[in-house]
Order: C-alpha cells, then sequence, then structure tokens
C-alpha cells in the first residue's frame, strides 16, 4: 500500500514536470510580455533592458533549470501584471476557486447522483425522458451564454442574486471564505450553477448508464430472486456497485470543474486563479501562467490520487488479498 | 395423491416485438411435488430459463405472462402483487443461478449478503443470522467458514462460490430451488460436488428442486422426473429412469443420444440434423416437424398436445394420439 | 497626531458601511456619500511610477497628486504646484513654485525635497514613467516650497509630461525601501505595490487587487472636501457583467460602458450617461517605407504608390463607422490628433466622403486593377470596438478590390507586431498625454532611431521632416514652434502616412442623481462627482 | 399464431455483440423511426447539416464576403426594414450589416465542418494509438498511456488554447488567418483523443486474446490487416457514440474558445463567434443578434446530443 502511494507520488512528479516542460515551452509563443509591461513611451533600448534583466534573452534550458529551481522552493517569481510574489497571488486567489468548485461540484454530484439513479429506474417514465432532454440543454449552450443568461435573468431582471464577485468575505487567516455571510452565499449561487451544469449533466447521465448496466447484472438479479426489497436492490446493491466507476470519473470531472473556473470566473467577475490566469493570458504574464498550469497539474494529481485511494477503499477487489483464493 | 408444491397450468410467455409478439413459452404444464427433484432439459433458447423465471416473477419486461396459472401449494402466484411475490422469492421459492462468478454483489461480503437475505424473510437478529449462515456455509462445504464468511466473493474460487449461492438459496429455507443450470459454468471436476450437495442439503431440509440443465447426464443422476421442452413448449415429461431408457419423443429419443458417453459433453443434438427453430420461425403443427425423422402429414398441420401414456408419462406427438383421425403414416 | 488616528477609525466604521451597501442590493441611494465604481480592469499597482498605464493612474490620481493637473476641457490646472514656468534667466529650467501646508496621509509636511526625489524616481531605471523625463538633468530644491528642473535643453512643453508623475514621501519610500519602482528581476514584491501614502484626497483603506480597492476621504486633504467621502473601486472585465451590475444597482458609476448599450441605458429609468470626447485617435497604418510587403500577393510594395494610399482613404466610410459601428459616438476625423491637443485645426480635421469608383480608378492607375490582397491586424480588446471597425473596413477595401485577411488579437500579440514591425497595415490608437502635436510626431512620425520613431510602423522616413521634429523640442518661440506643427503636419497629411478614422467617445453611465464629467484622459476623479438628491 | 410468416431479420436471439453492420441492421432503423425523440431531433440535425452544407445555395447574401456588406445595414431588426437603405432582412442584421440568417447558415456550415474534422481527427488519432497501444502492450501501451494521463491533467479547453498558442508562433504572419481553422480542429480533436484511444485499448486488449485473433496471427497475417479485420469492427459501436456526443462537444468547444479570444477570424463567424458577438448586444435591444444564433447553436447541438445518446441505448444491446 505505501510502495504503491510512493510510486504514484513519483509518477506525479514526473507528470508535474512534463506539464511544467511543456507549459514552460509553450510560452514563448503567446506573446511579448515586455511590450505590455512597458509604457507606450519606452524605446527599444528599454525593452531590450527589460527583456535582459527578466532573462528572456537566455537559452531556454537556462531558464527552464531556474524556473524549476525555484519552483520546487515554491517561488514562481513576480507577476509581470501585478508585482505580487505569484505563490502569495495564487494563494490569495485558491480559496475563491476551490470554494466555488467544490460548492458547483458538490451540487452537480447531488443532483446529477439523485436524477442519474432516477431515471435509470424510470428508464420508461416520461419524467425521465423528460429530465434527460432537459439536462442535455445544459451541455448544449457554452458556459459564458448560460452564465450570462443567468445573470441577465436572475440579477438584471429578478434582482434575486447578485451579478458578479464573491460578496463580503470573512477572512480566517490563512483563508478568505465567502461562506459565512449571506452576501457572499448569494453571491456563490449563479457562478456555481453555471459551473456545475455541464459536470451536473455528464454525472448524470454516467449514473444513469452505469446503473442501466449494473440493473442487468447478475447479482442485481440474484438479490431480486433472494426477495430483498426493492429498496434493497435498488440502492445498496445496485447504486453502490454504481459509483465505484462513477466516482473515478467524477473525481477527474474535479480537475475540468476548476479548468472550466477560467470562463465561470470571468463572466461573474469571480476572484479566483481562472480569472486570474485569464488575465495573465491577456497581459503574458509567464509567471502566473506557469504557476497556475503547474498548481492545475498538482490539483490533478492530487486529486487522481484522491481517487485512487478512494476507489480502493470502495472496491474490496483492488484490495490486497486477505486468504488466498481456494476451495 | 397429495397436492403438488407446485402446479404450472398452460402457462404461456410472449415477449412483445416490433415484428409481432414471440411465445417463448407455449402452453406448458407440469407440477413438482414436495421434495421431489425435477429435470428440465432441452437445448438454448427452448424456454427452460424463462420457465424457471416465470415461476419466481421475475420475467424481464417487456415479457410477460400472458396465460396460463402458476399455483404454490394451491395459492396463485402468477398475478400476486409485486410486494407479496417479494415476499415468496428467497422465502418459499429460492433460486440458483449459472454463473456463480456474477451472481455474487463484488462489494459486499459473503457475511453481509447472506444476513441480509436472512433477516429480510426470517426477522432473527444479527446474531441469530450470522450463526445461521456459518451453519449454512459449513453445510454447504466451505471449509473454516467462521473464518471466511467475511471475505469478499472474489476471495473464493467458483465452485466455492456456486456453494455461496447456493447457501444463499437456502439461507431462508425455501420449499423449491429452482436451480437453473448451476453447473454450467464451472469446471467439469467440481461439477459433481455441487450438483450433490444441491441434492442432499435440499433433500435434508425437504425442498423440491427444479434443475434446469441442458446436460441429460446430469438429469439422469439426479433427478426424480424429467420434463423436456422444445421450442418453448412441452415435448415429454416423465419419470426420469422411464423417459431415459425409453424415449417416446422423437426429440427427447435424440437428446437420449447425447448423453456424454466419455469425458465431455455434447451441447447439441449430434444425431439429428438441424437446428431448434427461432421464435418466430416456428412451423406450424409440430415445431419439431422439420427434423423429425418419424414425421407425417398430421405433424406439418396440426398442433400435438401432451397426451397421457400411463405412468405420469405424458407426450406430445401424433405417433401416440390413438385416438386421432389419421394413423401414423410409417409402416 | 490626530490626522494618524482619525482615518483608522473612520476606515472600520466605513468597512461595516461598504458591507450594508453591498448587502442592500439595488437600495437606492443609501449611502448617497459612498461611490461603487466600476471599470473593465484594476490599476496594476499603487507604485506610482512602476507602470505608465491610463487605469493605474487613473486610481493613483485619487490617492497621490500631481504637480500639475489635467482639467476636463484639457488644461493645466494648479496641483501641488501652483505656478510654473520657464526660469527668466535660463530657457533650460522649469521652476514649479510648491503648494503650502500640503501634508502626506501619515502626516508628514510635503516638501520641495518630496518633488526632488519623486522626480528622480521616475527617472530610475525600473521606472515606466522615465521616458517622459528623457530630457530632465537634474532637480533641485531651491527652498522648502521652490523646485528647480534642470533640462538638458530648452523645453518648452516639458510641464505637459508631468500630468501623471505622482509624487511621492522621500522618508516614507526610505523607510519601506522602496526608493525605486519594483524590479520584476528581483524577486520581492514592493511595498509600495499595495501601500501607499499620497497627498491625494483619498487614502487606502482596502486593497485587494483585481477584486476591490476601497479609498476613504482624506480628511486633510488641501482642497475643498468632497461629496464622495468613500470609493468602493471593483473592475469587472466582462461587458455583459459591468452593465448587468449597474441594472441590478449594485454599482453606481461604470466608467467603460460599450457603445451598443449607451442608448440603452440612457432610455432605462433610473440611470443616466456622460459622454464627452476622449484624448484619443483610432487609425490605420500601413507599411509605406519597405521595398516588399510581408504579407502582399503582389511584388513590391502597393502601399508605397500615393495612389493606393489615396484610394484606400476614399474607400474609408468613416461616417457610417460612426452611424453604425459607433452608435454615433465618436467623431471622424481626417487628422491622426485629437481635437484637444496643441496643432489641432478644423481644417486638418476634415476628412472626404467615401468615393468608391474614384477609388477603383486610382487602384488601376497605379497597376492593381484587380487590387491586390494583403493582412490588416487589429486589436480586440484594446479600443471601443476596435474588431467592428476593422471588420467594417475591411468590407470598404474589398469594395475597391483590395482583398483584405483580418487578424483579430489580444493587444500582447497585436503592439509588438507593430514594435517589431512585423505588420504591413495594422489599427493603432493614440492617445496625447502631453496635448501637443509633438507627442505624435516623436512616435509616429519620425524615423525609427533613438528615442524617437518607435511607433512608425509606417516606416515613413523624411529627413527634413525628422530635422523639424527635433527642432520643435527646443523652440521656445511658441509662434514659431505652431508654425513649425503646422508644416510638419501639411506634409504628413500630403503624404497619408496615417489613415485617421476617428477620435473615440467617451461613456460613464451612473446611477440617477449622480453626475460625473468625462475626463478626456479616461482618468475621472470622484471628487469630481455630485449628488443631485 | 401472433407471428407473420417469413419475416426474415428477427431480434430475440442474442448475437455478437459489436459488429457494425450487423448493428446497423433495420433493428436500429426500426427502432429510430419509433423514438419520437431520436426522430425529431433526426430531423433537427438533417435540416441544419443540410441547410449548412447547401448554405451558398439557400442563404440570400454571402455573410463571408466583406464586400457585399453594407454598413448601413447594421442593426436591421427582423422582419423590418433598414431606416437608412430600406433593405429588408428575415432575421435582422448584425452589427456589420451581416444578413443573420445566412451568417447562421454560413457559420454553422463552419462549426459543423470544426465540429466534423475535429471528431474525425481525434478519432482517427484515438482509434490508431488505441489500437497499437492495446495490440502491442508492453512499453508501447505504458508510454501511450501515459501520455493520455499527461494530457488528461491539461484540461481541454486549456489544451486547446495552448495549442493555437503554439500554432501562432509557428506559422509565419500571412499564413495564420488560412491556418487558423485547421489549427482550430488540430487543437480541439488532440484535446479529445484520450477517450477514443481508451475505449479501443480496452477492446483491442480483450479482442486480441481471442482465438480467431490469434490463430489470424499464427498464420501470419500482418498485425495492420488483423487490426483493421477483426478488431476494428468490434469497437466502432462505441466510438460512434463518443464520436456523435464529441460532434455536440467539438461545436460548443469552439464556440469557448472564441470566446476566449481564439477562434476563426471575425471576417468569417462561426455559430459560436456569432454567439460570442451576439452576447454584447444582450442589454443593448439588438436581441435578434444573440436570440437566432444562439437558439441554432441549441437545435445542432441538442439534436446532436440526443442522437448520440439515442444512439448509445441503441447500440447497447443489453438496453434493448
Amino acid at each position: 500500500m505505501l510502495a504503491y502511494i510512493l510510486r504514484r507520488l513519483l509518477q506525479s512528479v514526473v507528470v508535474m514536470m512534463v506539464v511544467a516542460l511543456v507549459s514552460f515551452s509553450l510560452f514563448r509563443f503567446v506573446g511579448d510580455p515586455v511590450s505590455t509591461m512597458l509604457g507606450q513611451e519606452a524605446t527599444v533600448a528599454d525593452r531590450e533592458a527589460l527583456r535582459e534583466r527578466l532573462g528572456l534573452n537566455d537559452p531556454f534550458v537556462v531558464q527552464f533549470a531556474d524556473f524549476v529551481t525555484r519552483a520546487v522552493q515554491g517561488d514562481f517569481g513576480i507577476s509581470y501584471r501585478l508585482q505580487q510574489p505569484v505563490t502569495d497571488l495564487i494563494l490569495s486567489r485558491l480559496p475563491a476557486t476551490l470554494e466555488l468548485a467544490a460548492i458547483s461540484g458538490i451540487f452537480a454530484f447531488v443532483l446529477g447522483l439523485g436524477l442519474g439513479v432516477y431515471t435509470a429506474l424510470k428508464r420508461r417514465g416520461w419524467l425521465s425522458n423528460a429530465i434527460m432532454t432537459a439536462s442535455l440543454i445544459g451541455v448544449s449552450l457554452p458556459t459564458f451564454l448560460i452564465g450570462v443568461l443567468l445573470i441577465w435573468i436572475f440579477a438584471v431582471e429578478l434582482q434575486w442574486l447578485p451579478s458578479f464577485g464573491r460578496g463580503e468575505v470573512v477572512d480566517l487567516g490563512w483563508w478568505r471564505t465567502g461562506l459565512l455571510t449571506p452576501s457572499g452565499r448569494a453571491s456563490l449561487v449563479l457562478p456555481a450553477v453555471t459551473l456545475g451544469l455541464y459536470q451536473m449533466t455528464l454525472i448524470m447521465r454516467l449514473v444513469r448508464a452505469e446503473m442501466l448496466e449494473v440493473l442487468r447484472a447478475d447479482y442485481i438479479k440474484f438479490a431480486r430472486a433472494r426477495g430483498l426489497s426493492d429498496r434493497a436492490v435498488n440502492f445498496g446493491h445496485a447504486l453502490k456497485n454504481t459509483l465505484v466507476p462513477v466516482i473515478t470519473i467524477t473525481g477527474l470531472q474535479l480537475g475540468s470543474i476548476i479548468a472550466f473556473a477560467i470562463i465561470t470566473e470571468t463572466v461573474f467577475q469571480w476572484p479566483g486563479v481562472g480569472a486570474l490566469f485569464i488575465n495573465s493570458v491577456q497581459f503574458v504574464d509567464v509567471p502566473v501562467m506557469a504557476a497556475y498550469l503547474v498548481l492545475i497539474a498538482l490539483v490533478f494529481v492530487v486529486i487522481n490520487l484522491i481517487v485512487d485511494l478512494l476507489y480502493y477503499v470502495v472496491d474490496p477487489r483492488l484490495r490486497a488479498d486477505r486468504g488466498a483464493a481456494g476451495h | 395423491m397429495a397436492e403438488p408444491l407446485l402446479s404450472v397450468r398452460d402457462l404461456v410467455v410472449e415477449f412483445p416485438t416490433r415484428r409481432g409478439t414471440l411465445r417463448a413459452i407455449d402452453r406448458i404444464s407440469f407440477d413438482i411435488r414436495e421434495g421431489e427433484v425435477l429435470g428440465m432439459v432441452g437445448e438454448s433458447g427452448a424456454g427452460k430459463s424463462i420457465t424457471g423465471n416465470a415461476i419466481i416473477g421475475l420475467i424481464e419486461p417487456p415479457g410477460r405472462i400472458a396465460g396460463g396459472e402458476i399455483l404454490l401449494k394451491g395459492t396463485r402466484i402468477d398475478d400476486l402483487p409485486p410486494e407479496k411475490m417479494r415476499r415468496i422469492r428467497g422465502r418459499r421459492i429460492g433460486m440458483v443461478f449459472q454463473d456463480p462468478l456474477t451472481s455474487l454483489n463484488p462489494l459486499y461480503t459473503v457475511a453481509e449478503q447472506i444476513i441480509e437475505t436472512i433477516r429480510t424473510h426470517l426477522g432473527v437478529s444479527e446474531r441469530e443470522a450470522r450463526e445461521r449462515a456459518v451453519a449454512l456455509l459449513d453445510r454447504v462445504g466451505i471449509p473454516a467458514a467462521r473464518r471466511r464468511i467475511d471475505d469478499y466473493p472474489h476471495h473464493f474460487s467458483g465452485g466455492m462460490r456456486q456453494r455461496v449461492v447456493i447457501a444463499l438459496a437456502l439461507c431462508a429455507e425455501p420449499e423449491l430451488v429452482i436451480a437453473d443450470e448451476p453447473t454450467t459454468a464451472l469446471d467439469v471436476s467440481v461439477q459433481a460436488q455441487i450438483i450433490d450437495v444441491l441434492k442432499e442439503i435440499c433433500a435434508e431440509r425437504g425442498a423440491a428442486v427444479m434443475l434446469i440443465t441442458h446436460d441429460m447426464g446430469v438429469i439422469a443422476e439426479t433427478a426424480d422426473r424429467v420434463a423436456v421442452l422444445y421450442a418453448g413448449r412441452m415435448a415429454e415429461i416423465g419419470p426420469v429412469r422411464d423417459v431415459v431408457q425409453d424415449a417416446e419423443h422423437p426429440y427427447t429419443r435424440g437428446l437420449m443420444g447425447s448423453i456424454p458417453t466419455l469425458t465431455h459433453a455434447h451441447d447439441r443434438l449430434t444425431q439429428i440434423p438441424g437446428a431448434m427453430p427461432r421464435l418466430d420461425n416456428i412451423p406450424q403443427g409440430c415445431a419439431f416437424n422439420p427434423r423429425c425423422p418419424e414425421a407425417f402429414d398430421r405433424c406439418r398441420v396440426e398442433r400435438p398436445d401432451p397426451i397421457g401414456r400411463g405412468g405420469g408419462r405424458r407426450v406430445a406427438c401424433w405417433l401416440y394420439d390413438r385416438a386421432g383421425v389419421k394413423e401414423a403414416g410409417n409402416g | 497626531m490626530t490626522f494618524d488616528r482619525l482615518p483608522k477609525a473612520r476606515r472600520s466604521a466605513a468597512l461595516l458601511g461598504g458591507a450594508a451597501v453591498a448587502l442592500a442590493l439595488g437600495a437606492a441611494s443609501a449611502g448617497a456619500e459612498t461611490i461603487r465604481w466600476a471599470r473593465v480592469g484594476d490599476a496594476l499597482t499603487l507604485d506610482p511610477h512602476a507602470q505608465n498605464e491610463g487605469p493605474t493612474h487613473a486610481l493613483n490620481h485619487h490617492i497621490y497628486e500631481t504637480l500639475v493637473g489635467r482639467a476636463t476641457d484639457g488644461t493645466l490646472t494648479p496641483r501641488l504646484a501652483t505656478e510654473w514656468g520657464i526660469h527668466p534667466d535660463d530657457d533650460t529650467i522649469w521652476v514649479f513654485e510648491l503648494r503650502e501646508g500640503v501634508t502626506f496621509h501619515d502626516g508628514t509636511p510635503f516638501e520641495a525635497d518630496d518633488v526632488v526625489f519623486s522626480l528622480e524616481r521616475a527617472m530610475a531605471e525600473t521606472s515606466d514613467m522615465k521616458g517622459l523625463h528623457g530630457a530632465v538633468e537634474s532637480v533641485e530644491a531651491v527652498d522648502e516650497h521652490t523646485v528647480h528642473v534642470q533640462m538638458e535643453g530648452p523645453a518648452p512643453l516639458y510641464v505637459q509630461n508631468l500630468t501623471n508623475t505622482f509624487i511621492m514621501n522621500r522618508e516614507w519610500a526610505e523607510e519601506h525601501d522602496v526608493e525605486e519602482p519594483q524590479d520584476f528581476a528581483g524577486g520581492e514584491e514592493s511595498y509600495a505595490v499595495r501601500n501607499a501614502n499620497g497627498t491625494g484626497p483619498y487614502t487606502v483603506a482596502e486593497r485587494d487587487p483585481e477584486v476591490r480597492t476601497v479609498l476613504e476621504y482624506f480628511g486633510d486633504h488641501w482642497a475643498e472636501t468632497p461629496e464622495v467621502s468613500e470609493i468602493i473601486y471593483t473592475p469587472i472585465a466582462e461587458d455583459a457583467t459591468r452593465v448587468a451590475a449597474l441594472l441590478s444597482g449594485e454599482v453606481d458609476i461604470v466608467q467603460d460602458v460599450p457603445v451598443q448599450d449607451i442608448q440603452r441605458l440612457q432610455e432605462t429609468d433610473g440611470i443616466t450617461v456622460e459622454t464627452g470626447p476622449e484624448n484619443r485617435v483610432i487609425f490605420f497604418a500601413y507599411d509605406m517605407g519597405s521595398d516588399e510587403l510581408q504579407t502582399a500577393n503582389v511584388e513590391g510594395n502597393p502601399f508605397a504608390d500615393p495612389l493606393v494610399r489615396e484610394a484606400m482613404h476614399l474607400a474609408l466610410d468613416r461616417d457610417a463607422i460612426r452611424q453604425v459601428v459607433m452608435r454615433g459616438q465618436s467623431l471622424p476625423t481626417g487628422v491622426t490628433m485629437p481635437p484637444f491637443v496643441n496643432g489641432w485645426t478644423e481644417e486638418l480635421d476634415e476628412y472626404p466622403q467615401p468615393d468608391y469608383e474614384r477609388a477603383q480608378e486610382l487602384l488601376a492607375e497605379a497597376g492593381y486593377p484587380d487590387g491586390f490582397e494583403v493582412t490588416l491586424h487589429t486589436p480586440n480588446d484594446r479600443y471601443l470596438n476596435d474588431e467592428a471597425i476593422s471588420q467594417a473596413y475591411v468590407g470598404m477595401l474589398d469594395r475597391i478590390g483590395i482583398d483584405v485577411n483580418l487578424v483579430s488579437q489580444t493587444r500582447s500579440l497585436h503592439f509588438p507586431l507593430i514594435q517589431n514591425r512585423e505588420t504591413d497595415f495594422y489599427l493603432l490608437g493614440w492617445g496625447v498625454p502631453t496635448f501637443d502635436s509633438q507627442y505624435i510626431f516623436d512616435f509616429l512620425v519620425h524615423s525609427t532611431e533613438g528615442a524617437r520613431g518607435g511607433w512608425n510602423g509606417s516606416r515613413y522616413s523624411n529627413p527634413e521632416l525628422d530635422q523639424k521634429i527635433e527642432a520643435l523640442a527646443t523652440e521656445t518661440d511658441l509662434e514659431a514652434r505652431n508654425e513649425m506643427i503646422a508644416e510638419i503636419w501639411a506634409q504628413v497629411q500630403e503624404d497619408r502616412v496615417f489613415l485617421p478614422v476617428h477620435n473615440q467617445l467617451l461613456a460613464y453611465a451612473m446611477r440617477e442623481g449622480i453626475s460625473l464629467p468625462v475626463h478626456p484622459e479616461n482618468q475621472p476623479s470622484m471628487t469630481d462627482v455630485s449628488f443631485e438628491d | 399464431m401472433a407471428r407473420t410468416d417469413h419475416e426474415t431479420a428477427a431480434a430475440s436471439t442474442p448475437r455478437p455483440p459489436g459488429r457494425l453492420y450487423r448493428a446497423w441492421d433495420s433493428d436500429l432503423a426500426h427502432a429510430f423511426r419509433t423514438s419520437p425523440v431520436a426522430l425529431v431531433a433526426g430531423i433537427v440535425a438533417v435540416v441544419i447539416i443540410l441547410a449548412a452544407a447547401l448554405a451558398p445555395w439557400i442563404a440570400p447574401h454571402d455573410p463571408f464576403d466583406p464586400g457585399s456588406l453594407v454598413l448601413m445595414d447594421g442593426f436591421t431588426p427582423p422582419m423590418t426594414e433598414n431606416e437608412f437603405t430600406g433593405n429588408f432582412y428575415l432575421l435582422g442584421t448584425d452589427d456589420q450589416g451581416r444578413d443573420v440568417f445566412s451568417a447562421i447558415l454560413y457559420g454553422a456550415r463552419l462549426s459543423l465542418f470544426v465540429g466534423f474534422s475535429a471528431v474525425l481527427f481525434a478519432m482517427v488519432l484515438g482509434v490508431t494509438l488505441g489500437l497499437i497501444a492495446g495490440y502491442r502492450g508492453g512499453w508501447v501501451d505504458s508510454l501511450l498511456m501515459r501520455i493520455a494521463d499527461v494530457q488528461l491533467t491539461f484540461p481541454s479547453i486549456l489544451i486547446a488554447l495552448l495549442i493555437f498558442g503554439v500554432a501562432r508562433g509557428f506559422i509565419p504572419p500571412g499564413y495564420r488567418e488560412a491556418m487558423a481553422i485547421w489549427v482550430l480542429i488540430v487543437a480541439i480533436g488532440l484535446s479529445d483523443w484520450v477517450q477514443y484511444a481508451r475505449v479501443v485499448r480496452g477492446a483491442t486488449m480483450v479482442e486480441k486474446s481471442k482465438e480467431y485473433v490469434q490463430a489470424a496471427r499464427v498464420i501470419g497475417a500482418h498485425p495492420a490487416k488483423i487490426l483493421a479485420r477483426h478488431i476494428l469492427p468490434n469497437v466502432m459501436g462505441p466510438v460512434l457514440v463518443i464520436g456523435t456526443i464529441g460532434l455536440a462537444l467539438a461545436i460548443i468547444a469552439e464556440a469557448t474558445l472564441s470566446f476566449l479570444g481564439v477562434g476563426v477570424p471575425p471576417t468569417q463567424p462561426s455559430l459560436g463567434t456569432l454567439i460570442r458577438i451576439g452576447q454584447g448586444f444582450l442589454f443593448s435591444g439588438e436581441w435578434w443578434i444573440l436570440l437566432f444564433p444562439a437558439l441554432a447553436l441549441l437545435a445542432l447541438a441538442l439534436s446532436v446530443n440526443l442522437l448520440g445518446d439515442w444512439l448509445r441505448d441503441a447500440l447497447n444491446p443489453r438496453l434493448r
């Protein structure tokens, strides 16, 4: 078990290095940071001097080695745009993104699971079909449009919910949360729904498909043949077996929730790392972009590991055999 | 004779399809007496398993029982509301499926699955249920049952798992066990053991067994009576010794030829050319007539119903219709 | 010291007040003294010399002050300097008389030494403002309230460069080790990025970059007390969200209003929109100096031919762009110079009506009867409807046979193309912070050499004109100087160095009952806000 | 008896799973005819795809020809005459005077082209790599699957953004515009191949151990031939389902990328670009610039999604 985790961690380090290398080598193509950092009066000589100071003229290998050396110490340099240490910047924005991702993840999972189970059990019901069709609307329009439409309806027309930002946040010292104030919670609703809608649809369809498969399984038929109640069969047996693959894929979805937060955060002016990333792309703020991508990789690696461990807990077949199989 | 444990009367099971309704079971009737072992044989698709599923009320929709009735100790059970039928399943009629590898939920321990079943039906305490489960596992031949009961199914071999399945089918002390090809998926070396365990334990508890198989050899050794199905219809039924030694239906005679003589079983009727018709393409008259070496005109026009032949035997074949208008055409 | 304690007490009170306001969504003018102000982007830093960029200056103008200010009509106004002028005996020295009785937010009195320190800081290697002070040789505090700026030669317009150069406090900067602006290579955050000590009318109560900045009135400010006592400043990047925030009552003033929404907002109850010209001209430019174009499908350089350039002028329907693309929110022009700028005349501003037939004739005459193909680069997130303007012009050029591929991209990709001379044909906007033609000539017209010609993507090179432009810098006789400016413009117009489109109009949308005049440099001051109710 | 004679194919007997041609026999066609959802979705999808494909012949204007646009026609409301030019447009015009109806047709054409091409690209890449990984096993398999893992680390939108950035760096300035659409296709396609690869790899690993493949191997058939002849048909079912859903996803992804500022040039707007542009007019009163393209996208993506959904169920023999 420990060896397994260690091996996984080692793999993760390799993955992160690759991500860092790939992302770092891509930045040379996204634009010239120097031209956005200097005002319009700057001369060619000024730009060249800044480029030299930033080390942008060094060979790629040197730049990358420097980046990695500092990155492993948690130092991603200074943001070209906001002139703050990137690590601080990201840490200060991370709570917003994580809260948004968590809430929308929970929303997606709970609703997706519930509706998925319902539509699987009532496969031929009209309500199931209606839910199945309606859920597709969520994946048939781009996220940004859904966000803007929600703002229009719920913030402008009905004025029920805020259109942007996080509301009042409470500083817990190392974490600023919007969950403790009414305005913070109200501000979460629209972005969380926008972000979670897509995942909700995916999870719901996945749950339904898996559940239909499971309901066909022999052991379900055998459970029925033993006279177990529908409740025990559907929720005790079928649901639990459905959850095994669902957990893996849902876990992976969490990573993409954080990535898709880029769009949601932009639309709702949500002060998270996604919006930070997009602004950084526009400004060619290389240190922030690099740190963000490494962070995403880290989040993914961690989620992956947790999912694997969870899988391990849920599915006894993966656990080490306690006794040899035999007659 | 006492009232039969189970009585199936003119059972019809239909599956609607877009090309019309398919009759998977077409007017089958038979009885199972308390404590007896009824073998049910036939090729794949003959309707054996569907008959078993029909009895415990687990026909897959859109399939449905379209006619006839099923009586358990004289009470109709085919039209019971789902909740009442559920109480019969497991409690009064147990079921053993073909593949022990897939019959057990991989995510629950054996103990959890047995105890759940016992407590569903018998209202005993957790501890009591556990004791019963251990005893039962011990009885079906799981070594060190007390220790292994908390293992997951994947810790057991195929043969052991089928023993667990048998224990599960019997744990609520049913009066009838329907065993649907219980050994087909198993290694040849353990098949006999499983059949023995099943037979012994049912005999001990006085449970009747409906043993579904395509293996005439197993029937010959195990069953008291045998029913032969062909294309959803009953071809012949009678005491196993009579049927094996003196099969009357031409199909049964062919089937007897497929009893394994050496070590491996035949799956098909090597003696009779052709194959069983598909359900949407059953010929007029006797379903067997295109393959029957003894078929005559009437067989191609009129469907034969089982005819009593004495000694509890019935055969659905015009060869034995003495009262028939037309006499057998072959000399 | 009372002024030290007072802001802190006010700070916590205002924080609570801010929370209440934020909660009371859509409630009408509850706290009339608080202004919730939204615009597209945040100030990048509070360090006044680290970024020479509009939104950064706009916010810093509330916290710091400059020697001279720019009024909404474009004229210079006294701020920390009450009087200024060229030294009567030496035309290479600028003299500034400083305002007395001014204190910094931390209570330190404002003195000439602070000006010396700040100008030197603005000239430091890591300063982004140093380009505006390139002609300064030294700065000297003559007495507590007089500063002499020694120029390298006569610099008649130097004072115009000072409207965005903020004055810091020397002791504060030394205490916090921020004597020079942020050095990116240094790897550490400068204290001045998120903290400030200026003389401006507001102090920083809360600074969360890109999220929320709260400013409070500085009780000891020297000027009249403004009506706004608290500013909550929020950047909202998305156009639709920003407008939605105003419509839903979550903000009071929205600064960057999309042109298409202006009319609708004006018609909306409870919302008013103020518009006014910005000191920024939008134009197309083309490479008329190279022998070959990089993206054309013909040999040679069609743009080098005056006939082609004239044809392109005749194809540009400025009125249609104003009417449709800009919804009337622009002032079409024939010269690459906003009306605020010294040298602007109505004659120069005139522009021809489109004449597609004549344009086609000219093209044929130039040897391109079937036109040619070329790529136009446009930014899509820098100017008002920049992409749509370019797109409209692509359609117009297509009519006379010039087949244009439009490349639309973000500013960080667009501007390097011009700086590195990698584009044949591009859209550019030019603001003129000094309000003088020389600024335009220096960067756009002069041949590329040294500090000049950095944005001359036209590759226009006229040695005679270059000399005149250089002479402008030191000509102190304003009349003679203006004559030279007119001459240079005449030549630029004759050579059709640019294809001017229009001057942008700015629009500020706000809750009814508030009034805020439009500032030509898009740097509104909340001290100018007045409440009607 | 409840049967009609001489009918040919039938449903009840179990069949070997997978075989595409078998799946595509009349059962599927029948299930399609009798499913109202599938039928409506199919009709909508076919109408849109046909209309898009025939855009040059159906559309009253050519919105991709900038010279034909009259700027003064801009913002003409639907079914109304323009106040300056008197021109009439069915669904109105956008800010450039572009006929919204024609723009939708051409835009859908572009979106569908991008979508189909991206799916095809992802499919070919994913299926090929999946077959190789599954058939060869060993280090080839490990390497490919690790690459897939790393790729999964990057969410698709980010991958597409980065690929776009890189391509911009590689392609000489003059060709960037012409290449934009291909870059988009590669970007979306590359971000999506893993799914196909995983499915195909799994199926290949199962199939390759089966006797008939082993037999083919023994008689010395070329691996490529074995893969193509024996394994490929078995995995086409799920691949087709992923592809259908993938088409809808690709069309949406194209729109999202457009929102993030990368994508096709604004002079040749795709459906997604039209929506991105139209979004700016949500509060300004020109509702038709957003509404009609959004409805078109919704109808297209929804119908394709529904078809994919239905296909998934219909091709799954265990759910029939």
